[in-house]
């Protein structure tokens, strides 16, 4: 973040970093009033946030996963929003259903949502033509089935030597899980219909889990990277589709402006999953939002807060720059979002983009645990169906000890 | 093989060729820390293009010009700073006071505390560390310097090494101060504590070291980015925003929150090993 | 001021180890008292128990009819000099004399006098600035004398301040101490393992074993006239001759039968020994070699030590017992000739086999 | 000590009866104010939250308060918890690893460089100088190190044409990659300790040695480690002792994965406490921790003991 | 097998500090040679150079002909007591005798055997199973030379070896130690600063100072015929008396004027004698006190040291100087006393300014 560090022309930042740190220095620079002082945690940032709040010292504003909101709100911990957005002049209505569903709990808006944002199909079409999976109006061939799916990636590294799919299998947990749950949504699987209870010893889980683990024995995937050096690798054009989510969308069409890099070779497309299977069209989806936490607060502060709300709202635009879902509807139609690179195409996602219940909690928890299940059975550390049983016996476990 | 600089004759060959394979070994050793200084040293595109250009010229220091522009690592260079100065000062006074009084005074059940104090150095940090989270929680310590400094304090191992090394110091000179009309506290102040300068030297740079680079504590204590010690600081700048930062960034972070801990660490080399030696001893 | 001491019926135990039994002792005013014993025998745990380091058990220590066994060791008006010295490392010299002097707050002038008349006294009036660290070991010593006299104190107690030096710089300090003990008039106590310091230093010496007191007396009275076979054994080198004996009477004076058959007139009285076993005590000064018709006896040499100014036999005797005679610098004995052994009746001395001592009337005779 | 300390008392107690006497060894209350500052936070930092933590993991407790009483429940939820025995074994596991390694290569370097020369110095210096760094920087290396496509090793391999090992996402070698990290991030402490047992050995002893015709060999087996004995047995409890409470290489180097093969216990107890919320589990499995710990030394403490006995 | 020992120009430097400079000596085979010097004289060098614990920077030393002087330690038949003992702490007193004999390989029954005869020897029989940290120092020591004895070496080289007993115990393991030369035929080489220690055990004494040899000779010839005034000073307790005198002649002997005036005799040649300024060197046994007429000058008694069987008295002559005269052991001289003082002019030693010596003609007089 250093390169914006004193930036406050919004509109010349890129990527999640750049773009927030040069809001937040504007809205500095535009209220002298006011002082907000960023933190930023290592990623996920959750259990210090749960330190913060369990140390009766949480911060006054915090973006928090519209996944999360549950865990905090339960406690008590979230002020409710409704009346200081109404003083400032933001209305629920504003917002996309997918984003107000995400921050309401028990009839509350509990934060105000800045985005939704889901994972996608990154694309280095260079790559793709070389295999041949390009279409004549030059968009990639993506797979309609697991079988075409299977093909198609057999036929890219025949073609190019290089694995069809980049992902950060290594030490890695949320990307697993995020696939889970979009291709369960794809079966109409409803592993969660009670939310203290969870079904996943399924044949539904059980297919998504044997298409990876066939991708991954095929050696279909990169295997070993983590995340950064996921990113690295998909930018030194190791692979053909990277799993990764909206937020990479500004970073990497900058690389492909870029002479000389792998991106700027054939192109960059950038496209929802595809529906691999014949239930409802849908993928995974979450959203950021910011929470304000419960305090004792003068009205004055309250106001402070209420000023940097709605700022971040007036600036909704700027943020889903980043590549996110803007969570305000008048922007998520405007011309100017949808003159943004690729946003054609994933524009479908706000209608695809489906969250899990709002009232499942330690929604994080879960992700590890799921994770980690999926990656013994994909490596083969684990037969699949013990895999799933066990994902089923801890997450319950896990939640009848909340 | 264990002969030091003896004189013993016929004894050189077999010592050179040791000698050799420690030098070869080290150089393994340093090798993970002279590839991270090089990748530090690199332009971040160049870096992601080709990993094999670390070992060739350009290289640049942008990457060190760009942390300087962070105006939050100086903040968290001073936070660690306050905090370990802090703890080192104030442990070398708890633990004098009481490694003397450990000693050299007698007072109603004092075996019975060291020993329980000994027992405490057995205790690792986790065991205490919820309670302790919860304590100051509820004291409103955290997110403060002492919150960052006191559970430090609480160690045994300070207690330890001083009342060991008062008590290698002989008794006669406690005895003839006494007989010299010096109260106790003018004799630990004005006849022993002088000779304990190793002792405090060796304690300082410990506790300064490890609490400089303590990470449990401060990644729960020290949440906010205004308190983060230099290693949380670090830590939080590794993940998400900055990945897509660059390797070369990453490693010159790596190489900047090292340095001032490696160069301490030169200054003081002499002390520190006397220091692991003489806590050895005993 | 000067002090006179009185020890009553002190005991000292360390758990169930007792030390010191019941012990008592009176040291005039001004005089010089060296506690003589084994390593162990509880000299130094005296000398610390009068000046207050260690606690008294029972009994009690009185300094000119004050009591003062339970006064804090600073308000004795005692100074120490200790085996190792214990001087203060990080001090200088000057610092260490004038430490104790600072604590009771006398004006500066005074304490500059008082060190500066001490160093000039025991000359290192050059080491003031020093630290101890850059002394020799006699220096050291001196520097811990000087600690003590600046202090003025009623007494001095010394415990063992030669044993850290070598052999040549030992004689040569104990010769000063000797000098210095007249021109500083106070009470001196003084421990030691070694009986030649005792011997030279003493106005009286203090024999210790084992608990207790085994005799009190000067030089030459515990010399000539040991009160046990332990105070004969442990005062004079080489060490007496022990021979086993028979014993009849002449003339109320004891003659004694040696193991080899030998008979030797001695000059104590037959009257009040008593005890069955008893054995005869002679020094190595009083077995000569015989010229003709004076040996009392003959053995024959198995060790010759050479000290220059005399020459010491270890003879063995038909018998099996060993004695060592002495003879002049030059002897032209040599190892395994036969010698004439002439014994001094007149010098020797009895003990049974408890240990008990019976001499000759007279004055000992060194 | 001890029996001074007794008849202190013992003579404390007799003095009370007779008079008021002043025992420069008795033990006096007033004598404690030395220790007071010292023992008032070792009680109410570590003492007390100790005793809280194993009051803490008999409830069901979250981040936010205490609930309810359950007695030894959050026990039982442990030992049927496959995670957490699995963390257990990865925790010895890892012990296993690193210990003997550590005390070994620290007992090597020590023998080789116990010499008063100026080159010994600075590679004494070299070893050492890894431990000063802290964790998360020797992670951030060590990750780079070993990240699969351009870390080092995969760049050595890579000129050979090989592909080299994923130490930190093969299930088999995350472990022994975590503990190559470790040891080099540790070595530099047993090789201290090490270095200066050697040098309380008396120099005399290996003259000796030399005159009694002893090969160097002979010298190493037969003089050297038995002199050291202590000192091997103090490292080994050290480096259990330390490497039990692994955390942040695992945290940061694999988050516990993959698939927990490299969870240690005490990030178990951290996810449970901040993830999970479940303040009672994590309490009660940093209990078991404190006792596998005390365990672990006393048996390492009586083992030698024993065989010192016997020797 | 005993060993005859060449060293030739030996010089040992440590950095630019020289601590030996070529120095030479013969050593006869099967003789005690004692090594005697202060502290820091270069004893234990050249001792260790001999066991090659330290290396020889020029010069050769040899053993029956042979070069060894860069053969390892464990080559040269060679045992060492060292003053520490250097036993090994984690071994058995049987195991730390048999170490040496098990590193080249003897087979078992020689090593109990050679093991059980040196305990005989010893009298260690019963502690062969014990660690030296439960033995005493006298025990210990007696290990540590049984560990060289079992080695049957051609020479044995001893450090100090009775520096660390208190001093009972090293007049006893003196005298054993005299036993055990009689008994073992080897060449012996003894360390010592103590010059009793090396009256007493050596046939040849080799008093070294200052990187060099002050003179070879036997026990007899150095304390009665020293070959400088170092030598004179460093054998004999007390010290020798030096007098600065004025010389003259009579019949061709030297004639010494005292600085109170008064002429003394003397034994020695005045031919030979050069230099300017002289001192006249006397032994305390010399200088006796006198009755009436014999009286050479007159004292005052500063210091008296009663040593039982004789008395020193430090008297202060009229010219300043302090002499040391000998009295009986139950002199009834009191400190102040004015007294006569004969000297014995056949028993004194002239020295010039440089330390030269000449001696009277005959053989000294102890
Ligand atoms: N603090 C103590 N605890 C237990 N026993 C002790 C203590 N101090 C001394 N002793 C014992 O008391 C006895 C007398 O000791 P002390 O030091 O007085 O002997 P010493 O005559 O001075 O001997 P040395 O000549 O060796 O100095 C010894 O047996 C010793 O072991
Ligand atoms: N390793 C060394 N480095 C430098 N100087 C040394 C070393 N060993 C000895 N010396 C010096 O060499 C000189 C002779 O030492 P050496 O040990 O031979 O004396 P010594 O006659 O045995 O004395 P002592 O009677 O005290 O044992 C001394 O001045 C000493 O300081
Ligand atoms: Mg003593
Ligand atoms: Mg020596």
């Amino acid at each position: 973040d250093a390169e914006f560090g004193t930036n406050t022309d919004v509109s010349k930042a890129v990527g999640e970093c750049g773009i927030i740190t040069s809001l937040i220095n504007k809205f500095n620079a535009d209220n002298p009033d006011v002082h907000v002082i960023v933190t930023t945690v290592e990623w996920p940032g959750y259990d210090q946030l749960t330190a913060q709040f369990a140390a009766g010292d949480p911060p006054d504003i915090v973006t928090v996963h519209h996944s999360v909101l549950g865990d905090y709100q339960s406690k008590g911990l979230l002020m409710p929003l409704d009346d200081l957005l109404k003083t400032v002049g933001v209305s629920p209505s504003d917002f996309t259903d997918a984003s107000l569903s995400g921050v309401t709990k028990d009839g509350k808006i509990h934060g105000l949502p800045i985005d939704n944002w889901t994972m996608l199909f990154h694309v280095n079409l260079d790559l793709f033509k070389k295999a041949g999976l390009v279409n004549a109006d030059g968009t990639p061939k993506l797979p309609a089935s697991v079988d075409e799916l299977m093909a198609q990636a057999k036929q890219f590294k025949e073609k190019t030597g290089k694995p069809y799919f980049v992902q950060n299998l290594a030490n890695e947990v949320a990307l697993y899980t995020r696939n889970l749950y979009t291709y369960l949504f794809q079966q109409d699987s409803d592993f969660f219909a009670d939310p203290k209870q969870v079904k996943m010893n399924t044949a539904e889980a059980k297919k998504v889990l044997e298409m990876y683990k066939a991708i991954y024995d095929n050696d279909d995937t990169t295997k070993d990277l983590d995340y950064a050096a996921s990113i690295n690798a998909f930018l030194a054009g190791e692979g053909g589709v990277h799993l990764n989510g909206t937020w990479v969308i500004g970073d990497y069409t900058a690389s492909s402006e870029t002479s000389g890099t792998a991106l700027n070779a054939g192109g960059y497309a950038v496209y929802p999953y595809p529906q691999l299977f014949s239930g409802k069209k849908a993928q995974y989806a979450d959203g950021h939002s910011w929470a304000v936490s419960q305090k004792d607060r003068t009205p004055e502060e309250e106001a402070a807060i209420g000023k940097f709300l709605k700022f971040f709202n007036d600036n909704d635009y700027e943020w889903s720059r980043t590549g996110h879902l803007p969570a305000v509807k008048a922007v998520l139609e405007s011309d100017a979002f949808k003159k943004l690179p690729h946003r054609d195409t994933i524009a479908p996602i706000a209608t695809l983009g489906t969250p899990l219940p709002s009232t499942v909690q330690r929604q994080f928890a879960i992700q590890d645990i799921i994770g980690q299940e999926m990656n013994a059975a994909i490596t083969g550390q684990k037969e699949i169906d013990a895999a799933l049983a066990d994902m089923e016996s801890r997450i319950n476990e896990l939640l009848a000890n909340i | 093989m264990s002969s030091t600089s003896s004189g013993i004759v016929g004894r050189s060959t077999g010592d050179r060729i040791i000698l050799i394979l420690v030098i070869v070994l080290a150089l393994i050793m340093m090798a993970p820390i002279a590839w991270v200084i090089a990748l530090s040293l690199k332009d971040n595109k160049e870096l992601m293009t080709d990993m094999n250009s670390v070992f060739h010229a350009p290289y640049t220091i942008n990457n060190y010009i760009n942390i300087l522009a962070t105006s939050s690592v100086f903040r968290w260079i001073l936070n660690s700073l306050i905090v370990s100065g802090g703890l080192t000062v104030m442990t070398l006074i708890l633990s004098s006071l009481a490694g003397y009084g450990f000693a050299r005074l007698n007072f109603p059940f004092r075996n019975a505390l060291f020993i329980i104090v000994l027992l405490g150095l057995a205790v690792p940090e986790q065991a205490v560390l919820i309670a302790r989270h919860q304590l100051f929680s509820w004291l409103k310590f955290h997110n403060t310097y002492h919150g960052l400094i006191l559970p430090g304090l609480a160690a045994p191992f300070g207690v330890f090494l001083m009342t060991q090394y008062f008590r290698a110091i002989p008794k006669e000179l406690d005895e003839a101060a006494l007989l010299d009309n010096a109260s106790r506290f003018k004799i630990f102040w004005k006849v022993l504590l002088p000779l304990t300068i190793p002792a405090q030297a060796t304690l300082g740079i410990f506790t300064f070291l490890s609490s400089w680079n303590d990470y449990f504590w401060p990644l729960i204590s020290g949440t906010k980015k205004e308190m983060y010690t230099l290693t949380i600081g670090i830590a939080s700048t590794q993940t998400n925003f900055a990945q897509s930062e660059g390797l070369g960034f990453l490693m010159s972070q790596a190489v900047f929150a090292g340095a001032p801990i490696l160069i301490l660490y030169l200054f003081f080399q002499k002390y520190i090993v006397t220091a692991v030696s003489g806590a050895a001893v005993r | 001021m000067t002090a006179h001491i009185e020890i009553r019926n002190v005991s000292k135990r360390y758990g169930s180890l007792t030390v010191l039994d019941g012990l008592s002792l009176t040291i005039k005013a001004n005089e010089f008292i060296v506690f003589l014993g084994p390593s162990g025998c509880g000299k130094s745990t005296l000398l610390r128990m009068i000046a207050g380091l260690d606690s008294v058990d029972d009994g009690t220590i009185s300094i000119n009819g004050e009591r003062i066994d339970n006064l804090p060791p600073g308000q004795r008006d005692i100074a120490m000099v200790f085996q190792s010295y214990a001087l203060y490392p990080h001090m200088t010299v000057a610092d260490n004399m004038a430490f104790g002097l600072r604590n009771i707050s006398l004006p500066a002038e005074v304490i500059s006098a008082r060190v500066a008349e001490a160093a000039r006294m025991l000359e290192i009036g050059h080491l003031l600035e020093r630290k101890p660290g850059q002394l020799s070991g006699g220096q050291r010593q001196r520097v811990a004398i000087g600690r003590a006299i600046v202090k003025e104190p009623k007494a001095f107690l010394f415990d063992e301040p030669l044993s850290n030096l070598d052999a040549a710089l030992r004689v040569r300090t104990r010769v000063e101490l000797a000098q210095l003990r007249n021109r500083v008039r106070s009470t001196m106590i003084f421990v030691t393992h070694d009986q030649i310091e005792a011997m030279t230093l003493a106005d009286r010496i203090v024999v210790m074993n084992n608990r207790k007191i085994e005799q009190i007396g000067t030089p030459m009275e515990i010399y000539s006239r040991p009160a046990s076979r332990f105070v004969a054994t442990f005062v004079g080198s080489p060490t007496m001759n022990f021979l086993p004996i028979g014993l009849s009477g002449e003339n109320g004076f004891a003659r004694a039968r040696l193991p080899d058959g030998t008979e030797l007139q001695t000059a104590i009285r037959l009257d009040g020994i008593n005890g069955s076993e008893h054995s005869l005590g002679i020094r190595a000064e009083a077995v000569k070699l015989a010229n003709g018709t004076a040996a009392t006896t003959t053995g024959k040499v198995e060790v010759i030590e050479r000290l220059g100014d005399r020459t010491l036999l270890y003879t063995r005797l038909e018998g099996g017992s060993v004695i060592i005679a002495e003879d002049v610098g030059n002897s032209r004995v040599a190892i395994g000739d036969e010698v004439a052994l002439a014994l001094d009746g007149a010098r020797t001395h009895l003990f049974d086999a408890e240990g008990r001592a019976w001499h000759n009337e007279g004055v000992g005779h060194g | 000590m001890a029996e001074a300390t007794l008849s202190g008392s013992a003579s404390a107690a007799k003095a009370a009866t007779r008079q008021a006497v002043q025992n420069i060894n008795a033990p006096l209350w007033r004598n404690a104010v030395f220790v007071a500052p010292y023992l008032f936070l070792f009680v109410t930092l570590l003492v007390v939250p100790l005793f809280w933590s194993i009051w803490l993991s008999l409830h069901k407790a979250d981040a936010f308060g205490i609930g309810r009483f359950v007695g030894v429940d959050n026990y039982f939820r442990l030992f049927r918890d496959k995670i957490f025995i699995q963390s257990v074994g990865n925790t010895f596991y890892f012990v296993f690893l690193t210990v003997p390694a550590l005390a070994l290569i620290g007992l090597m370097l020590a023998l080789a460089l116990n010499r008063k020369t100026r080159s010994a110095a600075a590679l004494r210096a070299v070893y050492f100088s890894s431990s000063v760094l802290s964790v998360t920087i020797v992670t951030l290396i060590w990750r780079i190190v070993f990240i699969g496509n351009f870390g080092l090793p995969a760049t050595i391999y890579g000129w050979f044409g090989a592909t080299a090992p994923a130490f930190l996402s093969d299930p088999k070698l995350t472990m022994i990659g975590i503990a190559i990290a470790t040891v080099w991030w540790c070595i530099g402490l047993p090789m201290m300790l090490f270095l200066s047992a050697l040098q309380q050995v008396p120099q005399e002893i290996y003259e000796a040695a030399a005159l009694d015709n002893a090969s160097r060999w002979r010298t190493l087996w037969h003089i050297t480690l038995p002199s050291i004995r202590r000192t091997f047995v103090l490292v080994i409890i050290i480096e259990i002792v330390l490497q039990f409470q692994l955390f942040g290489q695992a945290r940061l180097m694999t988050q516990g994965g993959p698939n927990n093969v490299s969870k240690p216990i005490v990030l178990y107890i951290y996810e449970a406490a901040f993830t999970k919320w479940d303040l009672g589990l994590g309490a009660a499995a940093s209990e078991i921790l404190f006792i596998l710990i005390m365990l672990a030394a006393m048996a390492q403490y009586f083992i030698s003991r024993r065989r010192g006995e016997e020797g």
